[in-house]
């Protein structure tokens, strides 16, 4: 286990690189953003002597080098600054709007995991029959319009036409749980409030599946695609002259070597639902931080926009670190490589 | 989310498209207000029905030169139980100056505040300034004694003047008390029982502010009895669409209206009669149709000139804006610039996208002389940095301005005053001398006689030269479910002649659940 | 003279989970030019391995490979590659199932530039012919080839880089004995013809003794006798070897008789 | 050639899809002839029927300032399909050739690579678009230039972890033993065994493509109106639904087309493309 | 008489390429009784490998083959048979060592999970440890040494002749009553070989099992095989008694091939030629041989 564990060290470290890299990077191409951030914080009537005095006192006539360095020592104690938008402090407004924004992808990522992959199974394991035709309908169905179309239309078919499920927000108005994680799922049973949690994981079914529509077709098509190649390799044969359950050669044997671009794509959509749900938070009234995003970039938020950049592409750190891991793992090939290199 | 109450607790719930700013001192859109007027209260307010405004926290004022000196209520305590002062109405003056945010440039004039007793404050001005009065709606009067006990970092003795605190918290003395306060979510209000003027019981117990709801989410919150008054940024259709589903409509005619204006600094429209050419070509009464929404009611109401029906100056509501291509045929004749050497560029705000349809209307009307035009759509952050210079500034802007006291001098002195030029209220880049003599006129003179007369003459330069094209004069229409009741939105003689007034929630009233 | 190939003290070490497997164990041997070595011995006692490491698939864990004096790195220059070349166990999976027989041979020839541009597809088509497919087979893929038909491509294949040494490991367990005197026909005029190196890897004791010059025998990673074909067929030294040619199956009773006489005496050694 | 024509004829949902695609890009190119108001793709406004619901003639109703639906869809397909193949053109090859060389030379190279990868990958599109904005002019070329500079990473790492793996399989050994160039190993043995997986993602990122559009005209820097546009068309109208769908529905239906015909296409392709010849 | 095991009656096998039908098998016919051992000899690419593969039903799924002709097993014809009740048959009445051991196992499970599957469809409910105790005595049966490594192993961690016994102790440990053996041997070495051909013909005689025997070891055929057909060129060309045929090989192409094996003896590469109009004489079947229902 050691040199996985060395592996996994080593990417971390470079991660942080990578971090610092992006934190540069964002730093300079946020300033390019059109617009003067403290006339639009200030907003429209605001006059020209009070836009001067807040963009020096967000240090901005000074040389970008200078504002890179205020940041890096603010940022060596933990701060982030104060966004202009919301007016306090961009940890707080993180820490705040995070947990509902992962809370609400992880569980479209489990959907497309557990929608999506099966559907491609299926797909693949009944090629050519009608069940393949109507799943290839749905998942193109899922790129033919976006995701936040697909939350207006959710919205109208589940709540508006069949008030089945709640429309906006993360919890019932009348229920109120202690926060402790951020994330309701997980506070609600902290608090030992069942029927809350069933309202928040009630709450989370249409946005999160909203979201996860695209993810669930590519998941799918990718998957169907390389299961078919999957299917003409001489083991799967093997596994059929021995009669093993067909569902069972399809989930495992030829499922697992066709994994690797499926995964690799639900990684990618997951880390990248944590910039692109806006608008179905939009939709669902949803605390969230990419929401955030969008707001503090459009307004040029300097300091937001450079924390949140950093928290995505932290996400995407993880999630392909967890990702290249997986496939090594689902592949021994790769991980037991004996090739000189 | 709240601690739940009894069953017999009334919730009003409503959205805005922005987040409403908490600080009072740097409140300016229309939710700030909402917020600001409910959980603050003003020296004065304006009058209910009319013109004008009535003593609310001050009983009475005199003026004695330029200065303004007010007296008092002595019965007002703040929500905190700190009972309120001349110290407080210094401080919150102070405060604004010194943050020298939101809309604390009304008060350019006013040079300090003092206490002249616990119940005395005079206001000194440099100037004659005569819509001081209606400034003072713009001054929410904030708990010093409870803001000075929660400075949050910063250098100097006041610290961070309590910014931090008042971006989450309410230190006022309004009708209702912020209970929770999450800026991408909503802002939760409840009674203040020991409001001063006391609370109706019909008022809604609890009020939960919302922001940046979806069209769609707001019509189905509304048709499942979870939402109660919409924003007033829907699109007409989807107005339409809820008063099939039974909503009932609620209006606020402001001081406030559409303006499409037009680059006087750049050619072809540096010519003036380029600039009546297309104000005359212009379609107004199909501007407002596509804002309508129902045969009675849009939102807009027909413009008569630069400044709206009901303010200072303004022309009668009689005498309507229309198209005339004869005179635009005219006018184009006589311009320097031949249609055929010019391509209009013509701007509309990604975030507004019903401008998108003014957009279409104006290139259609305008190809009707020979003009070619085409369209760019801008997110607001360009915008506001394209209009910095004139060479960068579109041809035709499209912009919704309201008057943020009520009083045509805020409304037009940063619009059309030369030194206001290379805003997004100003990208005519107007240069005229008569324009700006009249503007500090009208900020001088006291009475309202001479203020109308000011103005009306002021709106007249305006139309002959023809910065701009006045679309149609604002009318907010709101969305709302029939278990409320909002007098000064449905009632003329109950209204407000200023925005976001319309919400003080102790008026209105709350029937069923 | 120095040999053409030598490995000095190759040792290869895999761990398999818990367990260490010393697939290679101290093996030396040198091969000298034109010659065929065959290696025989036990399944699972290095052979592959070592052919792997001589090509340069794996390094070796301990000791070196060199060729005509050099120590050959794992990394290699064409040159070196052009000169050895191997024909790997598993026909199947050493063909790309996404090209045609025809472009995996071809690239053969592309990449040391052998023949005409023009003429390399007929080549590929003589190429095929010289194994015993026919030229058409040019076009077709992996998958729909029987398992002799591959292993006939893949002797091709390392036949058209006109290699100096190829090392052949099973390379004709898939023929029948008829396209497999053919191509063992080849490979010796091949070897008169061009002075060709084989290392021969293979379990079928009757194609050893014809084909051979040595014989190299292993058991279990190690090196357990090298000798000429002759000595190893008429009086082998080691147990293991002598047990190997006891048990060959044959089909004359020439050959019982030689086998036989061979496991007495291994009885008369143990008794 | 014959090859071509034999696979599509004997699978007749390739022909399907060669005839989707034959319908959208003929109706794009002779839009001119089919739209029946060829003059509503321009700035045209007839507030007397505007928002009509379907009827004749105006077969997909009309839009919000009067506008003949079907005419604009016909024509949107134009734009739509030009910036879904252009920035596919362009990301798929830089996205395909930089996973290609991580995944399969490894070592340093692998890390540089992915890890500049990961750089653009945490750039979200819409601060590279407002930043590209504010240095460029906003026109259609410099949106999908954008939209290229945000696509190819994604096609990076599925072909990165592709190679990773096809790296191990004994046809790369085997060409590499016979001493092939890395750039062969690359394009011409392990590109190959990807081609399904890249076709595949291809074919789902057209849709998306037009529908990322949408977004960046938002920003100004997509298609301007009035020119029509699909993805625009959809995210516009998805405001006024459930009561005017036909603003959404028949763009999205548009957009479905257009993608399930390439999706055909694609399957089939894959079938053509199936052996290196 | 009880029905053979398996038999096979014209069959036929083309596959449709883009160039036309190609036809691979042209009308064969064979049968093994119960507990018999028949071997099926051949040229390569003449078609052996398709027709075990037709027996167990796996090419029938591919788009490009037409196959007409019968098959029965034990009686039944197995075309007649419903899906399922096919499946039921594979790894429990039927299995087959494939050619291609190392890539017929699938390379991203070990050697042990790979193992409990095949169990498993005799013993459904088997846990893996139980499993895995199986396996190792299996793997040892067929002189592997350290089935404990071996079963932890994934099929590219094995030599070529370890993944071959895996693939045999595997088709072995069901106790089928068909056991298709396509080129069982062929990647190991003679005492091992020797070991797992006594193996099979212990679980023959044990279970009455009927082995298909495909090989190109003509050696290890005349040891192992009661009877034996040889195909050239998608035509059964002589049938005939394991003893008959190496005595007395009629069919030209027969006696090539019993030519061209090389002797341990040495008498170097035998000159035969590979390819002659001769080798497409018709049928030779020897006395008592005939199929069953057919006048010998
Ligand atoms: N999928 C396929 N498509 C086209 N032809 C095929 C296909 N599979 C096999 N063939 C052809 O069918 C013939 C018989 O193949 P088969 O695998 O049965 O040969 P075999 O007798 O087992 O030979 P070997 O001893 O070499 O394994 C061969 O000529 C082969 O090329
Ligand atoms: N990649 C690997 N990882 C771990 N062990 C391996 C690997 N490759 C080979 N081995 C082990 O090394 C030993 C030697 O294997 P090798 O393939 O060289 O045998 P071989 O002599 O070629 O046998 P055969 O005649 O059966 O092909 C075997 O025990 C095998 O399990
Ligand atoms: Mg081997
Ligand atoms: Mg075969």
């Amino acid at each position: 286990m050691s040199p996985v564990v060395r592996l996994v060290l080593k990417r971390l470290g470079t991660s942080l690189i990578v971090l610092i890299g992006v934190s540069m990077l964002i730093f300079a191409i946020a300033r390019v953003i059109p617009g003067d951030p403290a006339r639009i914080a200030l907003g429209p009537n605001a006059t020209a002597e009070q836009v001067e005095n807040l963009r020096l006192r967000l240090h901005l006539d000074q040389p970008l080098s200078v504002q890179y360095g205020h940041f890096i020592a603010d940022l060596a104690q933990g701060d982030l600054g104060v966004s202009l938008y919301t007016n306090r402090p961009v940890t707080q407004d993180i820490a705040q709007f995070l947990p509902a924004t992962l809370e609400l992808i992880i569980v479209a990522g489990l959907m497309m995991i557990l929608i999506g992959l099966p559907l491609g199974v299926i797909s693949a394991r009944y090629r050519g029959s009608w069940a393949d035709s109507t799943i290839r309908i749905f998942t193109l169905l899922g790129v033919s319009a976006p995701s936040f179309v697909w939350a207006v239309i959710l919205m109208l078919l589940f709540a508006y036409f069949l008030p089945l499920f709640p429309i906006a927000g993360r919890l019932a108005d009348s229920m109120t749980v202690p926060t402790v994680t951020g994330f309701l799922l997980i506070d609600t049973l902290l608090a030992g409030n069942i029927k809350a949690f069933g309202n928040a994981a009630w709450h989370l079914v249409l946005p999160a599946f909203a979201l996860a529509l695209s993810g669930i077709g590519q998941a799918a098509r990718l998957t169907r695609s390389n299961m078919v190649e999957t299917y003409d390799k001489p083991y799967i044969e093997m596994a059929e002259s021995y009669g093993f359950p067909e569902g069972r050669i399809a989930r495992r044997y030829a499922f697992r070597p066709s994994l690797i671009p499926s995964l690799t794509i639900i990684g990618l959509d997951f880390a990248a639902m944590l910039g692109n749900a806006f608008l179905v938070e939009a939709v669902f009234a949803w605390p969230g931080l990419s929401r955030y995003g969008v707001a503090v970039i459009l307004r040029k938020d300097l300091n937001a926009i450079v924390g949140t950049v950093l928290i995505i592409s932290a996400l995407f750190l993880i999630v392909n670190i967890v990702v290249d891991f997986l496939i090594a793992m689902i592949n021994p090939r790769i991980r037991l490589s004996q090739r000189a290199q | 989310a709240t601690t739940g109450q009894a069953a017999a607790q009334t919730v009003l719930r409503l959205d805005e498209v922005a987040v409403g700013e908490l600080d009072p001192g740097k409140a300016t859109d229309y939710a700030d207000s909402i917020l600001m007027f409910n959980v603050y209260d003003t020296l004065v307010l304006p009058k209910q029905g009319e013109v004008g405004y009535a003593p609310h926290l001050a009983e009475s004022w005199e003026t004695e030169g330029n200065d303004f000196i007010f007296k008092l209520r002595q019965d007002v305590k703040f929500q905190s139980g700190n009972p309120l002062t001349a110290e407080d109405v210094v401080f919150s003056f102070d405060r604004m100056k010194e943050l020298g945010q939101g809309l604390s440039f009304v008060f350019t004039k006013v040079e300090g505040a003092e206490a002249v007793d616990e119940h005395t404050v005079r206001f000194r001005l440099s100037e004659p300034y005569s819509p001081f009065i209606a400034s003072l709606v713009r001054l929410p009067i904030v708990d010093k004694k409870l803001v000075m006990e929660n400075l949050g970092e910063g250098e100097g003795e006041m610290k961070d003047w309590g910014q931090a605190f008042l971006s989450s918290h309410s230190a006022g003395s309004g009708a209702y008390k912020v209970v929770s306060h999450n800026p991408q979510e909503e802002t939760v209000m409840e009674k203040n029982p020991d409001y001063f003027l006391g609370v109706p019981d019909k008022a809604p117990d609890q009020v939960r502010l919302r922001y940046s709801l979806e069209a769609t989410t707001v019509r189905t919150l509304i048709s499942q009895g979870e939402h109660d008054i919409s924003s007033q940024w829907l699109p007409p259709e989807v107005l339409k669409s809820l008063a099939a589903d039974g909503a009932q409509f609620l209006t606020e005619t402001g001081g406030g209206a559409f303006y499409i204006k037009m680059n006087t600094a750049k050619p072809p429209l540096d010519d003036v009669n380029c600039r009546r050419a297309l104000s005359a070509a212009y379609d107004y009464a199909t501007g407002i149709r596509m804002v309508a929404i129902t045969d009675e009611i849009a939102q807009g109401s027909p413009s008569t000139g630069a400044i709206p029906v009901g303010m200072y100056g303004a022309n009668p509501a009689s005498e309507v804006m229309q198209r005339d291509m004869e005179a635009a045929k005219k006018y184009l004749a006589e311009c320097k610039h031949d249609p055929s050497e010019f391509t209009l560029e013509i701007s509309w705000i990604g975030e507004v996208p019903i401008e998108e349809r003014f957009a279409l209307l104006m290139q259609a009307n305008f190809a009707e002389l020979g003009i070619k035009s085409e369209i760019r759509k801008v997110p607001w952050a360009l915008f506001t940095e394209q209009v910095t210079k004139p060479e960068n500034t579109p041809n035709i802007s499209q912009i919704f301005v309201n008057a943020v006291t009520g009083d045509p001098d805020t409304l037009m002195y940063p619009m059309y005053h030369s030194s206001a030029a290379g805003t997004w209220q100003s990208p005519e880049y107007l240069k005229d001398e008569k324009v700006d003599a009249l503007l500090e006129k009208g900020r001088t003179v006291m009475s309202d006689e001479e203020r109308e007369a000011t103005y009306s003459e002021l709106n007249d330069r305006l139309m002959e030269i023809a910065p701009t094209i006045y679309a149609y004069d604002r009318q907010s229409v709101f969305a709302a479910s029939n278990r409320v009741k909002v007098p000064a939105l449905s009632d003329p003689s109950k209204s407000f002649g200023m925005d976001g007034m319309g919400f003080t929630f102790r008026l209105m009233e709350m029937t069923g659940e | 003279m120095t040999p053409i190939l030598s490995l000095q003290s190759v040792s290869k070490t895999f761990t398999v989970g818990a367990h260490e497997v010393r697939a290679v164990d101290d093996v030396s041997f040198d091969v000298a030019k034109g010659e065929c070595l065959a290696v025989v011995g036990e399944s699972g006692s290095g052979k592959s391995t070592i052919a792997n490491m001589i090509l340069g698939i794996y390094p070796p864990s301990e000791g070196t490979i060199s060729y005509r004096g050099t120590v050959l790195p794992s990394s290699r220059e064409l040159s070196h590659r052009r000169a050895i070349q191997l024909v790997q166990q598993n026909p199947l999976s050493s063909l790309n199932p996404k090209r045609t027989i025809g472009a995996s041979l071809r690239l053969a020839l592309d990449v040391h530039g052998i023949g005409e541009r023009s003429r390399r597809w007929e080549r590929v088509g003589k190429l095929l012919e010289e194994v015993g497919l026919p030229a058409d087979y040019r076009s077709r893929s992996p998958a729909t080839l029987s398992g002799g038909q591959r292993q006939r491509v893949a002797i091709a294949r390392a036949l058209a880089c006109e290699s100096e040494i190829v090392v052949l490991d099973e390379p004709t367990s898939a023929l029948d004995v008829l396209v497999q005197a053919r191509t063992l026909k080849l490979l010796n005029e091949l070897k008169e013809s061009r002075g060709l190196t084989y290392i021969f890897i293979t379990h079928d004791l009757s194609v050893v003794r014809n084909i051979a010059d040595r014989v190299a025998v292993f058991e279990n990673g190690k090196l357990v006798e090298l000798d000429t074909v002759e000595t190893i067929f008429s009086n082998p030294a080691d147990p293991y070897t002598r047990g190997l040619i006891g048990a060959v199956p044959v089909v004359t009773r020439e050959e019982e008789a030689l086998r036989t006489s061979l496991t007495e005496k291994e009885n008369n050694a143990n008794a | 050639m014959k090859r071509t024509l034999a696979i599509l004829a004997s699978n007749p949902l390739s022909a399907v899809g060669v005839l989707l695609i034959a319908l959208v890009v003929l109706s794009a190119v002779f839009a001119d002839f089919i739209a029946p108001f060829p003059e509503h793709r321009g700035a045209v406004v007839d507030f007397v029927n505007f928002n009509k619901p379907p009827q004749w003639p105006y077969i997909f109703g009309t839009d919000l300032v009067g506008r003949d639906m079907f005419s604009r869809i016909i024509y949107a397909y134009r734009i739509s399909l030009i910036l879904g193949v252009v920035v596919l053109a362009i990301a798929v090859p830089i996205g395909v050739t930089i996973g290609l060389v991580a995944g399969y030379v490894g070592g340093w190279t692998e890390y540089v690579l992915m890890r500049i990868t990961d750089v653009f990958l945490s750039i979200p599109p819409l601060v590279l678009a407002m930043s590209m904005m504010g240095l460029l002019e906003p026109t259609l070329t410099n949106g999908m230039i954008a939209v290229t500079a945000m696509w190819w990473p994604w096609y990076t790492r599925l072909v990165y972890n592709l190679a990773r793996s096809e790296k191990e399989e004994g046809y790369v050994l085997a060409a590499e033993v016979i001493g092939a160039s890395k750039l062969h190993v690359m394009f011409r043995e392990i590109l190959p065994n990807c081609v399904p997986s890249i076709l595949t993602k291809m074919t789902l990122d057209l849709g998306f493509v037009i529908l990322i559009a949408s977004s960046l005209s938002f920003l100004g820097l997509g298609v301007q109106p009035p020119t029509p546009d699909l993805g625009s068309m959809v995210a516009e109208g998805a405001k006024y639904l459930p009561d005017s769908w036909w603003l959404t529905v028949f763009p999205g239906l548009a957009i479905l087309i257009a993608v399930f015909g390439f999706n055909l296409l694609g399957d089939a392709l894959r079938e053509i493309l199936g052996v290196e010849q | 008489m009880t029905a053979p095991t398996l038999l096979i009656r014209d069959l036929r096998l083309s596959f449709k390429g883009y160039s036309g039908l190609v036809e691979v098998l042209h009308g064969i016919s064979l049968h093994i009784d119960k507990g018999e051992r028949v071997a099926l000899v051949g040229e390569s690419g003449s078609g052996k490998s398709v027709t075990a593969r037709i027996i167990l039903g796996l090419l029938q799924t591919m788009r490009t083959a037409r196959i007409s002709g019968t098959v029965n097993f034990e009686g039944r014809d197995l075309e007649a048979m419903s899906r399922a009740e096919r499946h039921r048959l594979r790894g429990t009445k039927m299995s087959m060592i494939f050619q291609d051991p190392t890539s017929s196992l699938n390379p991203v499970y070990r050697i042990s999970e790979q193992f409990h599957e095949v169990l498993k469809r005799m013993v459904p409910g088997i846990g893996r440890a139980e499993a895995d105790r199986k396996a190792a005595a299996m793997l040892a049966d067929v002189s592997i040494t350290e089935p404990e490594r071996v079963l932890a192993s994934y099929p590219f961690q094995l030599s070529g002749g370890m993944n071959q016994r895996v693939m045999i102790a595997m088709a072995l440990a069901n106790e089928p009553s068909l056991l298709i053996a396509d080129e069982p041997g062929t990647a190991l070495d003679v005492t091992v070989q020797a070991q797992t051909l006594k193996l099979m013909r212990e679980l023959v005689t044990r279970h009455n099992t009927a082995v298909l025997f495909i090989s190109h070891n003509l050696g290890v055929v005349r040891e192992f095989a009661d009877r034996i057909y040889v195909i050239y060129k998608g035509r059964i060309v002589e049938h005939g008694k394991a003893t008959q045929l190496f005595d007395n090989p009629r069919h030209p192409y027969t006696r090539a091939l019993m030519n061209a094996i090389p002797r341990i003896t040495g008498e170097g590469i035998p000159k035969i030629q590979d390819n002659s109009d001769e080798y497409l004489a018709p049928l030779v079947v020897h006395e008592g041989c005939g199929e069953p229902g057919e006048v010998a």
